[in-house]
């Protein structure tokens, strides 16, 4: 597991286990996963698939700073963020974000922080593509 | 003059029908002054403003810094959003 | 995945990849996943390895329930827990919470809440063996 | 006269030094009262009243609640803690 990189942008599906098996060292007694996935509906309208775009050389460093400002608000331990950019269909996995930690009210806490705050800056856009057709930036 | 790279995503690239552009600008001029340069040259750009995101050299930056010759620079459109 | 049981207790090693897939429906967005992983220590005290017990007859039914618990208070899908019974190496998974859900927030509040409930009446109980050979029921 | 299964685990089991007991219990006796009967038996259960569950045929209920012949029921000590 020594090459798996932390905070990655791919266009690769991605694998929860492996994230899972970096974070967790002797002292944690909890590991919070994150699976967002690409969903069938948006507020009841259709969805065909979806298309995720990065500025990814920007974007690893946003996500490794968002792991930092968790961890200076809980006392956790390791993180990774993987996020997938390219073409997804239906089911299909976009960002993984796991957390380890002693204890899991951290590990709640910081994941749930690190995924809002990715919402809110990391430099990821997503493209819904409406079954009808049309499609559109979610901004 | 100075070279800056200003790159585009998502709303952005439609927009500017364009991934980047080299923009020679004068001296001292700041993120914030290329921004409403930019929103002048593309109208559909001026109705972000207000709602990005500005970055300098893949890190987020003030509006008012001041760009040097080979800076790259974004703005960056609202991020994917949804319901929590 | 038909077979999948949604709440077990078992003495086998725990694999959360079948209960994500056993959850996770189109319409879902979020899937959380909580592991609670045996720690070497407790209070800074060492620990050598855990144990599980449960009273498995009823504890299946009282996942069940808590489950159900919080599907009355957050807008939920399938929810899966599996827990583990017997002899626990330092790193190995105790328990897993599974919840997929439309929405994120629903997903982590639901996943937290059952797993704060497992801790407070599910029937299963943990022995801390410590590492100076010492053996204790947590309560 | 009723017949219950008793089961006991954990910190139960380990002072009772079995799994389960059956025990014959006079018609109407409540959950309670079988606790405070084997408190008294075994006299270090005593210490875990007021921070047990109770539990017939599987599942919670109330000390209030009368034994029928062939209940199995429990007292559920404390479950596994540690910080949340």
């Amino acid at each position: 597991m020594s090459e798996l990189q932390p905070f990655v942008i791919t266009a690769a599906p991605l694998d929860p286990v492996p994230l899972v098996q970096f974070v967790l060292t002797p002292s944690d007694g909890a590991v919070v996963t994150f699976a967002g996935v690409a969903r069938d509906n948006f507020g009841g309208r259709p969805t065909a698939f979806l298309s995720y775009e990065a500025y990814a050389e920007m974007a690893i460093g946003v996500l490794e700073q968002l792991a930092d400002e968790a961890r200076t608000r809980w006392p956790i331990g390791r993180v990774a963020v993987h996020h997938r950019v390219g073409r997804l269909e239906i089911g299909e996995t976009a960002v993984l974000v796991v957390v380890a930690a002693p204890h899991r009210q951290a590990a709640f806490a910081a994941a749930e922080y690190i995924m809002d705050r990715i919402k809110e800056v990391a430099p990821i856009w997503k493209q819904e593509h409406w079954a009808d057709g049309a499609v559109e930036w979610r901004e | 003059m100075i070279n800056v790279q200003v790159r585009f995503f998502a709303g952005h690239r439609d927009i500017v029908g364009r991934s980047a552009l080299l923009v020679e600008l004068e001296p001292g001029t700041s993120l914030g002054v290329l921004w409403r340069m930019l929103s002048e040259q593309y109208p559909r750009l001026a109705a972000y403003t207000g709602r990005i995101l500005f970055a300098r050299n893949q890190e987020f930056a003030d509006p008012a810094t001041l760009l040097v010759d080979g800076d790259e620079v974004s703005f960056i459109p609202p991020v994917s959003g949804g319901a929590r």
